[in-house]
């Protein structure tokens, strides 16, 4: 692999981000948006495209709030739907990168219909879904991704319902590239990221993410670090996985590349469709 | 009717002040009380407020035109809302973070430095707060403002803030008649 | 102050935004090498810049684009200048 | 007397008035709702379910209501237009249940935590095909519990959904309230005949059709599509005419009954101040400020804005020389006024959509262009 | 001359005005124009998508029209609910394209194949806060085709989304039309200044605001929250009027460039049948069934249906005595009448709401009951 | 396994159908819609489940219409819908049994989202899919389940999109039971549903179905029969799976159960919660 | 102006039928035309319908409330749509399977049977049926209705189309002059 | 005819409701025994009742209820009324 180019926190600040009114951000303190962002930014940089060319969607929640800081083409659309809006860009215009930042209440809970449709689709988007387990935006309702029994605002008793596992959900339903990452290991991050980016056809990233201002505060974490530590203990990555012993890896969430097949690219495939009817072919 | 706002930023209990203070008046001294606050991003992470309109009659509109005591936790709710204080208003501020005052009649007292050093508890700045409203300008009675207390309160955080609202109380008496010899000097002058 | 002055180590420089930090402790305790001491508003202090070995880790996980380390000391009026107008916005506030 | 916020008072009125099953999803400025029951449903053995989006919330409200349980939702702006197709299927099923829209700004994101009564048209008009609404809207925290009541009374008396259209102000707010130490509250009609006979679309006997619980031994069908008496699809013409008209027949009949409206000094009133919600308080105000004044200026409080009150209206209409329709919306309310004023006299809107609420001084000082006070001229 | 269909004319109109983008769910009456449009589209090197609902169709559409392409959907009343939240992003980011309503009967799934005009106020209204719409209802099929290319270039002109509202009959008869061989297509206005200078929201300087398409070095930011200028969410009363207000009021500046009605026998009609879609072929064949017995009868056929022909109903108002508005619903356009014509003259709805059409003798009948003709009397 | 009570044709159509009006039903010659009727009836009688207390619900489409023909209590809901309806069903009142009927596009397509939701949910509801791999009420478009290069009114070049595998989709939305039958093998398919319809937990119950009047058209099989004969020659029993070589199961589909597990049923836990807030016990 | 309508089962081709005889008048013949069908549902399996409206002026309204022609390929159309036909209108039907007409202007063709016995499809007593109503009526001229199926029928099934169509004008000239000898006969007695 | 004479074969007897049939040819293709002859309008004509071994796949297969082995002859007059009704109804005329 080609020695990435490592992006300077000037250059990210003046070329990446609109920072000139848009900073402080709007999220808490301690929340792992932020990191994320910083991860996302950097993969991309390092990825080497023209800005102009980027476009980053996402639907509404706390985490859907990313484009608003970024300097791409940025499109901050309804709850649950960005993947569907970011379907029609790329097949639109091929030649954008397209990349959709949602939450887990964005993409699984309303949105969770057009996510698997993408999986299945197979259309070239990358998808960063900030998991932190709960609707952060609303202020601390259970998510589908809440852990059942853990508390929520909703679910003052301890959730009922059992959580997705989003990275099952995704490959189950065919995506080409799943990933989980973390926003402890962050700079795993921005290379999972890459490699989603960098891959034709849909490819879907978990980042097990910290909410300390609702979920923290009701599933008694004292601080954002203590949730990073959280994330540090309960994740195996997936090659250290194969080495280790089940009984180990009981209730811990695997990171790194969980799924990377190769299927035709819908876009490639409509594309391929128009030049064989224009050369009569069909 | 009085009008009574608490701001600062989200997360200094302004709310909560709100409530207990909304609390004493309606359940406790059975007055008329509207009571709104800021929502959303905004009392997430930025500023916060919490207005609490006590009245004897009904209040029709709950949104009024002018403040009467603006309760100011940090200098962006000085600069902002001293505008909208009435003429004979008062402002009650946060010594701790207000360095810069323009409106004639206020108190400035440094709650937090006080729930800090004195109660160990910075978060129950918010109560020291109320404890000095009260005292000074009387908008509740002491004892609706303890019932209050009692009944939002989670019991385990009652005692320090029992302490609070007294040292509040206190604070405010020595603020007050500083400012009356101040006022006094001045007279003199 | 709006921009920490720039403390120089191993040949970078840090640069710390404090109108932008938001005190989450997270630069602090993840510093491999304790660079930071906790100020009494939950905000780092650059106590030991010495001990720094440029991990990167503060920039990268700091939220709130708040560090880093420059190759160059912040010459940068624009983004002074942009850090100061952010204290004058509301967010600018947020804790 | 207790201090209570408007989304409470909502989730306690429902309560009383024997709600046993809320599905929804949280939205500002709805949420509290959604916590609420949340939380107190199954402390009186009542189900609470956090469904994936709106859309499924409805869906079980009205898969609860049809085993007889008092069912609703609530929501706000955006959810509310994603419920569009399953209210027109609670309309053409006949299914009882309420539906909290907490109305903030809009359209589409628009300000979740700024007030605003632009989904007032929306209300009434929100879904596809022909079909009635009753619209009702608090204005106080106490309006809040004692409309809600209303609403669901409503719901199970008439076999429809009721809406309830708070704004942000009124549903966010903290009140000190009385509640009342009872409430009425009215059950759905049980069906009066044996299985056999049960049609569970025909009026012919009684008000309006009696629903039988599913699992109470009446196994009938419910469909979407337009039905017979029976419940079974069809495409008679005359069973469609019959089946569409009757949405609407049911509530023309009790329009009087459903109507709710609270009139302040109309009898002498020059200038009448109608509104509804948050802007009612402003109305309330600026009128009894005006009348301080010495200008006759009059009041009214639509509690129910769908159906709209025509008549009164008209009856206004003949003796006053202005109406002043306050909306916190590009004007959507004052359309009806203008049909029933019909010209006979001034309609005066006054809009505003900056996410603030209308204050008394806006409305005083239309009051003061219209009227003359008294004493002068 | 060609033998064509509806729903075939809309699909053609479409690619004669330039669209390039389509995404939908198949729904009958629609049916047609999502799978002619997957045939098609691929051939003039334009994109299909069958997405997995309406939600997601229009979601898509959207996504696409904001990188430049002509883009629209295409789909009937229980889809036409589902769309209500992205309409309403659509207005709120004022992003041009088309959705095609083929209205069946309603509400809730209703009468798949069985015309009706049930949806007219839902066009209007259907999503949550102020807004303005452009509806258009063809009512031949060369009215299918001229007014889905009339549609598109509203859209592009004025930057936003554009409905266009047949009912059943029209989407599906097949009927002879010589199709122009030219139309006059309207590309959207680019942005006149470099990306640096640009605001995707400022019209100081221009009609509408120019939209850049994104990858051409704008990168500008989109959002459904109440923005400014810039394209940011803001809270500031002043700016959130602005947005609010901004919307519609380019509307109202080019309403009549916007409006389009057909009148008939006009000038010395005593009765005026004024009618939109089908309807307006019952109308004509009645108006002139009326003035061949000798009945001072007009027509008006509203092919603008919102905004609504305000203006010219007004002036109807001063010379007919009656204006009869026959309408496939329980009476919804109608309302609009009643506000325009205040009193005026008389305003008589004839509704039909069985799943037929309203027949010419229906309405030739009313004429008949309300004017006299010449000779007798 | 207690010896099921077999039905007669005459208790079937005098009990369990809605003979006196609505017959000859809406579905065209050789469907797979009748036969799965035939075999959904048969379970629940099997089961000796009272009627009354059977509660069927639908969504839109062929297969949606089978409420219509069946004397229980019947809810022919909006399209995608059934399973947000059956779940308010369920939890309003939990000693009734319901049971979802539904198709390809109303479940997978328009509907996913509440079908992956109820899987995690973990709701005592079952829902048996009659998938036909095409919109047959429409007329014939393309489905999440039309395999890639099928001809479908809307994939006139062949479908480009990927088919989901309702079954793993499922199973990785973390269902407690997934089985899936074919029209073609109508008595496994009885017992399938039997098995579901007996399951605590949320139950899927995916039917390999024949719609011969636009997919088999647009894909050129001949007749019903033919499409049956397709049926019989493409799947493999997962038993018989086990024992078959991995390149005689290229292509193939699995049927049988193929994911059964044990986890806390949502309407129970809720009524323990009563149980427990009644006694005192939270 | 002149209303034709096709009516029998779903299956029976008689939307298609109905698209040929639109085509020959709108497209060969340059007359106006609407072509409306019955839809959804009730055209795929149950009864199916299309009608046909030929008129030299502009056809207002599409929806006509009399037949002027009805060709029933079964006896469930003769029965539902015999009361549509005006007083002066023609019922042609499928004598394969119409037993009872009560009109009293009507042909009786086993167009079904002579489809399978002598042109052995019979999927293609549409088109003898349409044939025979361009003998019979004269609707179209026969260039027009052979130009049109020309166009409507795929390639490979052109050839018993044509001949079906001219089949059905045989088999219509039989009809009419075996009717023209019944009618003579019947004014004889 | 609506309902087929009932053909008695082991003790069973056959109910073939023609009005129901759609004449898909299931039950034909699908019997082991040959029993169906397809007839011109392509529905069953029950051949060969001897050769029955009462399986059950017709009856079972059929997706219109048009078929199947019943313990009695059909003495039910109800189930005959709704049969003979449904032809009177537009839907039987399905094929
Ligand atoms: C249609 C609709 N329903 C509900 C909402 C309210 N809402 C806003 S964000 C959100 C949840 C966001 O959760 P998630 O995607 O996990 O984002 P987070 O805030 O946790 O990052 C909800 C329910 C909405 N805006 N629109
Ligand atoms: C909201 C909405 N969109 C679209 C439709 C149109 N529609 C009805 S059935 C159907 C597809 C049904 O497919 P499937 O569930 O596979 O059923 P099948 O007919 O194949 O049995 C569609 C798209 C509708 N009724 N409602
Ligand atoms: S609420 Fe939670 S998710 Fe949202 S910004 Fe705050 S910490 Fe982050
Ligand atoms: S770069 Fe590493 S060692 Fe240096 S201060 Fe940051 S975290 Fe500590
Ligand atoms: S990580 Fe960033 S925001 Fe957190 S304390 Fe350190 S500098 Fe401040
Ligand atoms: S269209 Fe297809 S799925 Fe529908 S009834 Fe006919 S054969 Fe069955
Ligand atoms: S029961 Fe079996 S053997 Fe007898 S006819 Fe039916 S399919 Fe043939
Ligand atoms: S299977 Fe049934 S419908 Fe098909 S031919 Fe046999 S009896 Fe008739
Ligand atoms: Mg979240
Ligand atoms: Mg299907």
């Amino acid at each position: 692999m080609e020695k990435p180019r490592e992006l300077n926190p000037s250059e990210l600040m003046h070329e990446y981000l609109r920072q000139k009114k848009k900073f402080p951000h709007i999220w808490c303190s301690g929340c792992g948006i932020g990191t994320t962002m910083g991860a996302v930014i950097r993969a991309i940089a390092e990825c080497e495209v023209d800005r102009d060319r980027v476009v980053m969607v996402s639907g509404i929640g706390c985490s859907s709030r990313m484009p608003t800081y970024v300097d791409f083409n940025t499109l901050h659309t309804t709850h649950g739907r960005p993947i569907a809006f970011a379907t029609g860009i790329k097949l639109a215009r091929p030649e954008l990168e397209v990349i959709v930042i949602t939450g887990d209440g964005d993409v699984a809970a309303i949105g969770g219909n057009h996510l698997i449709h993408a999986c299945r689709r197979n259309i070239n988007l990358t998808v960063v879904c900030i998991n932190n387990s709960i609707y952060g935006m609303t202020g601390g309702q259970a998510s589908p991704t809440t852990p059942q029994g853990k508390i929520a605002s909703t679910a003052r008793y301890g959730d009922f319902e059992r959580a997705f596992d989003l990275c099952d959900l995704t490959a189950g339903a065919g995506a080409a590239f799943v990933a989980r990452g973390a926003v402890y290991y962050a700079r795993q991050l921005k290379k999972l990221v890459m490699q989603a980016f960098r891959k034709k056809g849909f490819a879907f990233v978990e980042v097990v993410s910290q909410c300390p201002v609702y979920y923290g505060r009701f599933n008694k974490f004292k601080s954002p670090v203590e949730m990073l530590y959280w994330q540090r203990d309960n994740t195996v990555n997936v090659k250290a996985a194969a080495k280790t012993k089940p009984e180990d890896l009981e209730g811990k969430l695997l990171t790194g590349v969980l799924a990377d097949h190769d299927y035709p690219e819908f876009t490639e495939l409509y594309d391929k469709l128009i030049a064989d009817l224009a050369a009569g072919e069909k | 009717m009085i009008v009574v706002r608490f701001a600062g930023y989200g997360g200094q209990g302004l709310l909560t002040a709100g409530l207990i203070l909304a609390d004493a008046a309606a359940v406790f001294d059975k007055k008329k009380v509207i009571q709104t606050q800021s929502y959303g991003a905004e009392a997430r992470g930025g500023a916060s407020r919490s207005d609490v309109i006590i009245s004897d009659e009904d209040i029709v509109f709950p949104k009024p035109d002018h403040l009467d005591i603006l309760v100011a936790m940090n200098q962006l709710s000085v600069d902002k809302y001293s505008s909208a204080l009435a003429e004979e208003g008062t402002l009650i501020a946060d010594a701790t973070f207000v360095t810069t005052i323009t409106f004639p009649d206020f108190y400035s007292i440094p709650f937090t430095e006080i729930a800090r050093e004195r109660l160990g508890r910075e978060i129950v700045a918010n109560v020291v707060a109320l404890g000095a409203l009260v005292e000074l300008k009387g908008v509740v009675s002491k004892k609706a403002a303890a019932g209050a207390l009692e009944q939002r309160i989670p019991q385990g955080a009652l005692d320090v803030n029992r302490k609070a609202l007294e040292a509040g109380f206190k604070a405010a008496r020595t603020a007050a008649s500083a400012r009356d010899k101040a006022v006094a000097d001045y007279d003199i002058v | 102050m709006v921009i920490k002055e720039i403390i120089n180590v191993r040949g970078k420089h840090l640069g710390y935004f404090e109108a932008w930090c938001k005190a989450c402790g997270i630069c602090i305790a993840l510093c491999p090498k304790q660079v930071f001491d906790t100020g009494t508003d939950g905000k780092p202090i650059v106590a030991r810049p010495q001990d720094c070995i440029n991990c990167g880790t503060c920039e990268i996980m700091c939220p709130d684009f708040a560090i880093g380390w420059f190759e160059d000391p912040l010459h940068d009026e624009e983004l002074k200048e942009a850090h100061k107008r952010s204290t004058e916005d509301e967010w600018a506030k947020n804790k | 007397m207790v201090l209570m916020q408007g989304n409470e008072a909502i989730a306690r009125g429902a309560l009383d008035a024997g709600v046993r099953f809320f599905a929804g999803y949280p939205i500002t400025p709805s949420t509290e709702i959604v916590e609420i029951m949340s939380v107190e449903l199954p402390k009186v053995g009542g189900k609470f379910l956090q469904m994936e989006d709106e859309i499924a919330s409805l869906a079980a409200v009205i898969g609860a209501s049809l085993t007889g349980l008092k069912a609703m939702t609530a929501t706000s702006g955006p959810g509310f237009s994603l419920m569009q197709e399953n209210l027109g299927y609670a309309y053409m099923t006949e299914v009882p249940c309420l539906v909290v829209n907490v109305m903030r700004g809009g359209p589409s994101t628009g300000l979740p935590t700024h007030p605003s009564q632009g989904d007032v048209m929306q209300a009434r008009w929100g879904t596809h095909g022909d079909h009635p609404a009753i619209v009702l809207a608090p204005s106080s925290v106490l309006d809040c519990y004692v409309l809600t009541v209303r609403a669901i009374n409503l719901a199970e008396r008439f076999r429809m959904p009721v809406i309830l259209l708070p704004d942000e102000v009124v549903a966010h707010m903290r009140e000190d309230v009385t509640l009342p130490d009872k409430v009425d509250v009215v059950d759905r009609e049980a069906p009066h005949v044996p299985p056999e006979w049960y049609y569970a679309y025909d009026d012919s006997t009684t008000d309006v059709a009696p629903l039988a619980p599913f699992g109470t031994g009446f196994r009938f069908h419910v469909t979407g599509l337009t039905h017979d008496r029976a419940g079974f699809a069809t495409t008679v013409p005359a069973e469609i005419d019959r089946a569409v008209r009757n949405l609407k027949r049911k509530m023309d009949r009790f329009r009087l009954e459903i109507i709710q409206v609270e009139r302040v000094h109309l009898a002498d009133a020059e200038v009448v101040v109608a509104a509804y919600g948050i802007c009612a308080r402003s109305a309330e105000a600026a009128v009894l400020q005006a009348r301080a004044q010495g200008y006759r200026a009059g009041f009214v409080n639509m509690k129910t804005i769908w159906p709209f009150c025509f008549k009164l209206v008209e009856r206004v209409a003949e003796s006053a020389k202005a109406i002043i329709v306050p909306e916190m919306n590009l004007g959507q309310l004052v359309r009806e006024f203008d049909r029933a004023v019909c010209g006979r006299t001034q309609v005066v809107p006054i809009s505003r959509v900056d996410g603030e609420a209308i204050t008394p001084r806006q409305i005083l000082d239309v009051i003061a262009e219209l009227a003359r006070p008294g004493g002068k001229d």
